[in-house]
């Protein structure tokens, strides 16, 4: 087995003067899922946020494809191939849908091939190609801001709660989405509270309490050990 | 010792004026005491303070020139605006102040008390003495001027003392103040002039940026046969003067044309001093202090101010730009005028100011406002 | 004794060619919960909007107890009884936790205008925030500031505001997004006990079936802006359309 | 009974007590503690200007509202009691005419600029009263009749409050009218500020905070926005037209220079962001430290310059006619070192 | 009550109304000639007037179009920007002054060859200016507009004051290069020579700044980048970097407009960019902020109405601009053609 595409070393980030990561360890594996879960406020958005640089880690080590990236600016880090959607979107409200893609295009103009996937796994941002991304409804800004972060190929992805607003229908494209970004061979990181999502898609995960991680394992493991998730996240999963 | 303190704006948009204005202040406390800077053997020692040409500044640094600094006299400032708020402070401590080179009319007008004395000229010799030197039969005259109390009472006078000399007013323009482009202007009054007959004259009376002389000139006025006129101005401003050759009007000072010692001794000084010529309001800095000393000499002293107003009230002195007298109405001082009219010389990349004639200082009857 | 306390008549809104609502009539009883679902983009967010006034009609009437409330602006539609939590968290970032809760109250009650009295000596105001505080799970954190807050406890915040409106219509719009499994249950026992109100209605715009299930009396179903079905929730799911358009494949048969 | 007079709005910094306190106590006994009319002066513009400045925090750091027309209101407030003083001659009445028609042409003025203009976005709120306030201007400078233009109006006060009005000696001090003048400024504004205090920790003035943090989603809990911001507006003008009659007592001039200009917005924007945005004692710090760099920044840069001048270039810079350079450098550091104004950085101080 | 299976929303069509709304704005010009021509009657004036407010509008763009960039686009209000006009016209002038062989032949290709000398020169001196601008003094306070006032008004004053130890305090008086000096007449219309230059200039450079900006991101990134600055790093945008460009882009165009606006004046000094600064804000905001287009109808517009109603009615001409900014904005409350939302 490969090493993984990102391991975090005994992470600790401070936001303010608020301890907020406590030494984080954790591994994404090449080409999976990973799933990161926990309850409200545990530090997962904080967790990426570390990773992509917009907290500045206090101590410890960031690895990712094999290059120590604790200390690089924000944006060298997505040139280097980390794909990130934020949890509250990051969508550019003033700036139209077709915009909000392009800039997701760093490397050169949009693919169109690239685009004619994306529309056809989300055909509202199709519709409201020309419209301003800030009239966008709650889930079709979510499905801007998936679609951005995807349309260039990266190696890896940060995806923090992308099923939040989402239609069922919608989920499962974006599912299906995911898996077909997989496929291609990128490795994932997600945040996610939608246990069935976590369930169908991911691979392996962590979960994260106080600012640690205190579990990791196959998602096949947690899926199928209730007490486990009663212990790891409170209530049991199946229920909701 | 006698204090002197010079109140007035020496940072702000007037600094180059102020610094004509102090300097040449310096150069006349020098000259009347013959570089001993003592009056009846009393050492004079002078205070600056500046106004950063704010009204309520210059009224607080006048009260503390009084008030804490206890002097005897006070000269300055360079804004109308601010020695209208000064005005009151003489009154009420009871002191000199010697406006210059302010011009506002009101100063010695209607807002003037008894300890108000100015050196410099106000609006309305301006204003007549170009009127003086432009008028005459058959000549036709529009104004163009800013909108605003100081243009529009410069006009005012201006129109009146023209009419004496039997030449007419065919249309007044004003403008804002902060006026840049001129065609509009420009064109109202060529479609006003257009059609008159006689000698057609354009005078111009403009104070701060801007240049509506050379933007007019440009726009070609002797196609409807009209000549631009305007007054005098400091050296730096006459380079807009260059383009218009052979222009007439009057001017306050310009070094090269009075002819008397004083005047010669400070060219030279200014020169030797300062490697340049005096200017505009040099020689009124000048002028101002060689007031002052004339009277502290007539008054034997600076202590007493009621013996000081009443040395100075119709005192004759002379000055840079030959005798001046300090009117007993209203304390305004006297002065000559210099016609002029503008040529091209050899090494001056400005308009030369050549003298027509010296208007007496009988010539204008410059109006009394202060009743 | 259910009296109907909020209609819409042929509501609708157009923005430039796109009509958003599309005509949309419909009535809510007093102790009612109704759900609204729809695909992404369906116009439930903005049929609230219209509710609520942060959006003018197009054409179309709203009535709240039967009186024409279309003409009014946010603040008196508030007022009257109009109370709505919103889809993407919007408070007031930099006041604490506790001062949020105590606006609500404060408007409720009418004090705004208070020039001349000392805000913090209106201790019933602390107190009823408090109680709702920790009805939602966050009195710990009344102290800090909100922007200070995790997205979840963001969202409970966003409820709480609600609640202290104690308004007759509530309109929720996602109330549960991100939040964490353990914790919407709160956020969900507290709707149902609004709904236990019988003096109240209760609008819920929601994806999460299991909450629909749980909790609606009714289902609205909006597509492009028109309503395309209206009543009981087994017989709305159950029908071939809801399951095509808006619930598509079931993720686990994936 | 301190707490209430404060409104319960503590300085909540020891420092800043301090400061506070020390500021109050100069400005209370100014005329013994210091001599001179220049002393004097200066703590008359720095009552003045605390009004000013607080009134303007009102709009500014409580209401989020960014508006250029408040010296327009001040210069009301400054014209009421030029044109009464002058038109009905000197006296009592004649200041309280003044003032009272000042601040109620300000609250007009203010509802009709509130009401009409605060529904556009807040930048272009700004430009509008950009817009207003210079128009204003010029109709002072058209209208010099009755206004005195450019030059201002020159004007008297009631005898009773000129150094003409003797009245015996205290502490070593000529007890004057001007002193009496001086303790009618001082009182008035003392007074204004700590109303303006109240406001702001008022119910209305925990509603203006919302509505700056968040105007949509205030709306949305029941308030009405516009009526708020155009409350925060009136009582804001009212206040700076109260400051700009105790201007004109104190002057005994008014003009546009010293009333209307963009130059004093900006002072007055400069002492209140310095002083610390939303917290009222801001407004006493930026405007006491700004008035006393204003007066003495001059002075102190000749004795720097002399000081200096055995050295190459330093003294040039140093040259007292260069101050405002140093003013300008002032309006950098003061906002680059105090992000949150000195009364945000005393207080973080405090709080870590 | 069916469902359509393919999620598609109902599209009504646009009005025709809606549609004209969009070119209103480009049609304003010849409408307000039109009008002028009517009030004014006389051909000849009206001619004058029109070639010369047009020209003037070109100079007003000139000098806006940095404002466009950093106001506009960055959300910036730099009131430096104005100094940077000053420091432009100072530069410019003391090259041509030294250059006075070159601007006192009667060659038009010399007189150019200083006229390009100069301006090359200034918008070296001001984009570096703007350089040092951006890093000390812009950049802690992107984002708030207050601090953004105070700073850039300290950052004005300071340079003023620095025009005066360098250059003193005189003003400057400068004479056109030869062969600009005087007017072209026809049909009864003079029109100065100089004017004819500035509509040259302008027009190319509106020409320039559309292409850049349509072609490139580079507007893309700015808006972006002030709307949520991380996200835009997050993509892997070295914003800073873009900030900084835009910056000294747009500090380099107030260095051309002051040579412009100096050789038009032919007296120059220190608060003379200050004093410019309100009619550059007004240009930008009626245009709708970013939009370079906007800014250039609105100059266009500010000058013409300008010359019209100073001849029709002088005493207006003092609150034409005020006027038209306020119906502008009750008329379209984000400008004419906003590329970015106010704030
Ligand atoms: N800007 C901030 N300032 C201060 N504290 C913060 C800030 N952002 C987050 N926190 C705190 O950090 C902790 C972790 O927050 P984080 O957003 O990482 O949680 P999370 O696991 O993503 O939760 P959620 O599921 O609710 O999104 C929380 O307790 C939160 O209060
Ligand atoms: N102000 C606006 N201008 C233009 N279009 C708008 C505006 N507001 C909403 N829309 C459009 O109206 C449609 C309905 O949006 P709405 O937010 O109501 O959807 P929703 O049903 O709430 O969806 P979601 O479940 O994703 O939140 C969307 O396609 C959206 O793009
Ligand atoms: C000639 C200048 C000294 C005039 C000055 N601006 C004044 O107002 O008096
Ligand atoms: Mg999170
Ligand atoms: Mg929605």
């Amino acid at each position: 087995m490969s090493e993984p595409i990102l391991s975090l070393r005994g992470l600790h980030t401070d936001i303010a003067q608020y301890h907020i990561l406590q030494g984080v360890d954790l591994e994404v594996p090449r080409g999976q899922v990973t799933m990161l879960l926990g309850r409200n406020g545990v530090g997962k958005t904080t967790t990426l946020k570390s990773i992509m640089g917009q907290w500045s880690a206090k101590s410890g080590q960031i690895l990712y494809d094999g290059q120590d990236i604790t200390r690089l600016p924000v944006s060298a880090r997505a040139r280097a191939g980390i794909g990130f959607v934020p949890e509250d979107m990051g969508i550019f409200r003033d700036l139209t849908v077709e915009e909000n893609m392009v800039l997701g295009c760093t490397t050169g103009p949009l693919d169109p091939a690239r685009k004619d996937w994306l529309l056809s796994a989300f055909p509202a941002l199709g519709t409201f190609w020309h419209s301003e991304a800030g009239n966008l409804s709650g889930g079709q800004k979510q499905m801007l801001s998936i679609a951005r972060a995807m349309v260039e190929e990266r190696k890896l992805y940060l995806i923090d709660e992308p099923t939040k607003g989402l239609a069922p229908a919608i989920v499962s494209t974006m599912a299906q989405a995911l898996r077909e970004l997989k496929a291609q061979g990128a490795s994932i990181l997600l945040v996610e509270q939608n246990f069935s999502v976590a369930r169908a898609l991911g691979d392996s995960a962590a979960v994260m309490d106080d600012g640690r991680v205190i579990w990791t394992g196959e998602m096949a493991e947690l899926a199928a050990n209730k007490d486990l998730q009663e212990r790891l996240m409170g209530l049991s999963m199946e229920t909701h | 010792e006698i204090r002197i303190a010079h109140v007035y704006g020496k940072t702000g948009s007037l600094e180059a004026y102020a610094a004509q204005s102090h300097n040449g202040l310096m150069l006349g406390l020098e000259y009347a005491t013959n570089g001993t800077m003592e009056i009846n053997g009393e050492k004079i020692v002078l205070i600056e303070k500046d106004t950063q040409l704010k009204p309520d500044i210059g009224r607080a640094l006048l009260e503390e020139a009084y008030g804490d600094d206890d002097a005897h006299i006070a000269v300055g400032p360079v804004s109308s605006g601010v020695a209208l708020a000064m005005l009151p402070v003489a009154e009420e401590y009871e002191r000199v102040l010697i406006v210059e080179p302010a011009v506002a009319d009101s100063i010695t007008g209607e807002n003037w008390n008894p300890y108000i004395f100015r050196t410099g000229r106000n609006s309305s010799q301006d204003a007549i003495s170009n009127a003086v030197a432009l008028g005459g039969e058959g000549v036709v005259v529009a104004t163009l001027a800013q909108d605003y109390a100081f243009g529009r009472d410069g006009v005012a006078a201006f129109r009146e003392a023209l009419e004496e000399t039997g030449a007419t007013i065919a249309h007044e323009e004003y403008v804002p103040t902060d006026t840049t482009d001129f065609t509009a202007a420009a064109e109202r009054i060529f479609t006003n002039m257009a059609d008159l007959e006689g000698e057609k004259k354009l005078f111009i009376i403009w104070a701060g940026g801007g240049n509506p002389m050379g933007k007019i000139n440009a726009m070609e006025p002797e196609r409807f046969g009209i000549e631009i006129a305007s007054g005098g101005n400091i050296l730096a401003a006459l380079k807009a003067h260059k383009e218009i050759p052979g222009m007439e009007g009057a001017t306050y000072y310009y070094y090269e044309i009075p002819q008397n010692p004083i005047n010669e001794w400070l060219v030279k000084t200014h020169f030797e001093r300062f490697d340049s010529p005096p200017d505009f309001f040099t020689a009124g800095g000048m002028a101002a202090g060689l007031a002052i000393v004339e009277a502290i000499k007539r008054a034997g002293g600076a202590e007493d101010t009621d013996a000081l107003i009443e040395a100075m009230e119709g005192m004759t002195w002379e000055t840079p730009k030959g005798p001046m007298q300090f009117r007993v109405e209203d304390h305004q001082a006297m002065q000559s005028m210099y016609h002029f009219r503008t040529e091209i010389q050899d090494g001056k990349d400005y308009g030369v100011p050549v003298l027509v004639r010296e208007i007496g200082m009988d010539e204008m009857n410059i109006p009394v406002r202060n009743q | 004794m259910t009296q109907t306390l909020l209609e819409t008549d042929a509501l609708t809104v157009r923005f430039g060619g796109h009509v958003a609502v599309d005509a949309v009539s419909s009535s809510f009883r007093a102790g009612e919960l109704t759900a609204i679902v729809g695909p992404n983009g369906a116009g439930k967010t903005t049929y609230f909007n219209l509710i609520s006034g942060q959006i003018p009609a197009s054409s179309g009437r709203v009535k709240l107890l039967g009186e024409d409330i279309t003409r009014l602006g946010v603040a008196d539609r508030c007022r009257r009884g109009l109370g709505r939590a919103f889809q993407l968290t919007n408070l007031f970032p930099s006041l604490s936790v506790l001062e949020n809760v105590r606006l609500v109250i404060q408007s409720k009650q009418h004090k705004g205008f208070g020039l001349f009295s000392m805000a913090d000596s209106h201790q019933e105001l602390t107190v009823a925030a408090m109680a709702i505080l920790e009805r939602v799970r966050l009195d710990i954190q009344k102290g800090q500031l909100v922007s200070e807050l995790s997205h979840g406890d963001q969202r409970k915040l966003e409820v709480a505001l609600l609640i202290g409106l104690d308004p007759m219509v509530y309109m929720f719009d996602e109330p549960t997004a991100g939040m964490s499994v353990d914790e919407a249950p709160v956020i969900l026992d507290l709707i149902a006990e609004i709904k236990a109100d019988r003096a109240r209605t209760v609008l819920l715009v929601e994806h999460k079936l299991d909450v629909i299930r749980s909790l609606a009396d009714r289902i609205i179903v909006l597509h492009n802006g028109a309503l395309a079905a209206d009543g009981p929730p087994a017989e709305v799911m159950a029908s071939a359309v809801v399951q095509e358009a808006y619930l598509g494949k079931e993720l686990d048969h994936v | 009974m301190i707490v209430k007079l404060l409104s319960g709005d503590q300085p909540r910094s020891v420092l800043l007590t301090l400061l506070l306190l020390v500021t109050l106590v100069c400005l209370a006994g100014a005329p013994f503690l210091f001599d001179g009319v220049r002393a004097l002066d200066t703590a008359a513009r720095i009552c003045i200007f605390i009004v000013l400045a607080a009134s303007y925090d009102l709009l500014l750091g409580y209401g989020g509202i960014v508006s250029f027309a408040h010296t327009m209101f001040f210069g009301l407030g400054a014209y009421g009691v030029a044109l009464a003083s002058s038109h009905m001659g000197r006296g009592f009445d004649a200041l309280l005419v003044g003032s009272v028609s000042g601040t109620v042409a300000a609250i007009i003025l203010a509802l009709l600029i509130g009401l009409f203009s605060l529904r556009v976005r807040a930048i272009f709120f700004a430009m509008i009263t950009l817009a207003v306030a210079s128009a204003l201007a010029v109709l002072v400078s058209q209208f010099s009749g009755l206004t005195g233009g450019e030059d201002g109006l020159t004007y008297k006060i009631p005898r009773a409050l000129t150094s003409a009005n003797r009245m015996g000696e205290f502490m070593g001090t000529q007890i004057s009218g001007k002193i009496l003048n001086y303790y009618l400024v001082f009182t008035a504004a003392l007074i204004l500020f700590l109303l303006l205090l109240r406001i702001v920790n008022s119910p209305f003035g925990r509603v203006l905070q919302a509505i700056r943090e968040n105007d949509f989603r205030a709306e949305a809990i029941g308030y009405r926005v516009i009526w708020y911001r155009t409350m925060a507006t009136c009582l804001s003008a009212a206040v700076a037209a109260l400051a700009g009659s105790l201007f004109a007592i104190w002057l005994r001039y008014v003009g546009p220079d010293t009333t209307l200009s963009f130059e004093i917005m900006l002072d007055i924007l400069l002492m209140v962001v310095i002083g610390g945005m939303g917290t009222m004692y801001g407004a006493v710090i930026g405007a006491t430290l700004f008035i006393l760099a204003q007066t003495y920044l001059q002075n102190l840069m000749g004795s720097a310059s002399e000081a200096t001048s055995a050295l190459p270039l330093v003294p040039d810079l140093l040259n007292p006619d260069r101050w405002l350079m140093w003013l300008g450098v002032l309006f950098i550091l003061s906002v680059y070192f105090f992000p949150t104004g000195i009364v945000g950085r005393l207080r973080e101080r405090r709080a870590s | 009550m069916t469902l359509a299976p393919d999620h598609k929303p109902t599209f009504a069509n646009l009005s025709l109304t809606d549609r004209l709304g969009k070119a209103m704005p480009v049609i304003l010009v010849p409408i307000l000639i039109v009008l002028g021509f009517v009030a004014i009657g006389a051909p000849s004036s009206w001619l004058t007037l029109t070639v010369s407010g047009l020209a003037m509008g070109m100079m007003i763009f000139i000098m806006a179009s940095g404002l466009t960039l950093v106001f506009g686009l960055m959300d910036v209000i730099n009131f430096g920007h104005g100094a940077f006009i000053s420091v432009g016209a100072f530069v410019g002038v003391s090259v041509l002054i030294a250059l006075g062989d070159w601007t006192g032949a009667a060659s038009l290709l010399l007189n150019m060859a200083a006229i390009l000398l100069a301006v090359v020169a200034a918008m070296a001196v001001t984009g570096a200016l703007g350089w040092g601008f951006e890093r000390v003094i812009v950049k802690p306070v992107y984002g708030a507009h207050l601090k953004q006032i105070l700073v850039t008004v300290g950052g004005l004053i300071v340079i003023e004051q620095l025009i005066y130890v360098i250059w003193g305090p005189d003003e400057i008086f400068i004479n056109r290069p030869e062969m600009l000096k005087g007017a072209v007449t026809f049909a009864g219309a003079a029109m100065e020579k100089y004017r004819l230059l500035a509509v040259g200039i302008g027009l190319v450079l509106f020409i320039a700044m559309r292409m850049v900006l349509r072609r490139t991101k580079i507007g893309l990134i700015v808006r972006a980048g002030v709307e949520n600055g991380p996200m835009v790093e997050a993509l892997g945008y070295r914003l800073r970097i873009v900030f900084v460009g835009v910056f000294i882009a747009g500090s380099a165009l107030a260095g051309l407009g002051g040579v412009m606006w100096g050789l038009y004046q032919e007296v120059i000094t220190a608060g003379m960019g200050e004093e410019m600064m309100v009619l550059v804000f007004i240009v930008a905001i009626i245009g709708g902020l970013g939009s370079v287009e906007g800014a250039f109808i609105g100059a266009l517009l500010v000058g013409l109405l300008q010359n019209y109603v100073a001849f029709l009615e002088p005493k207006l001409a003092l609150v034409s601009n005020i006027a038209l900014m306020t119906t502008i904005l009750m008329w379209r409350p984000q400008g004419m053609l906003p590329v970015v939302k106010a704030k």
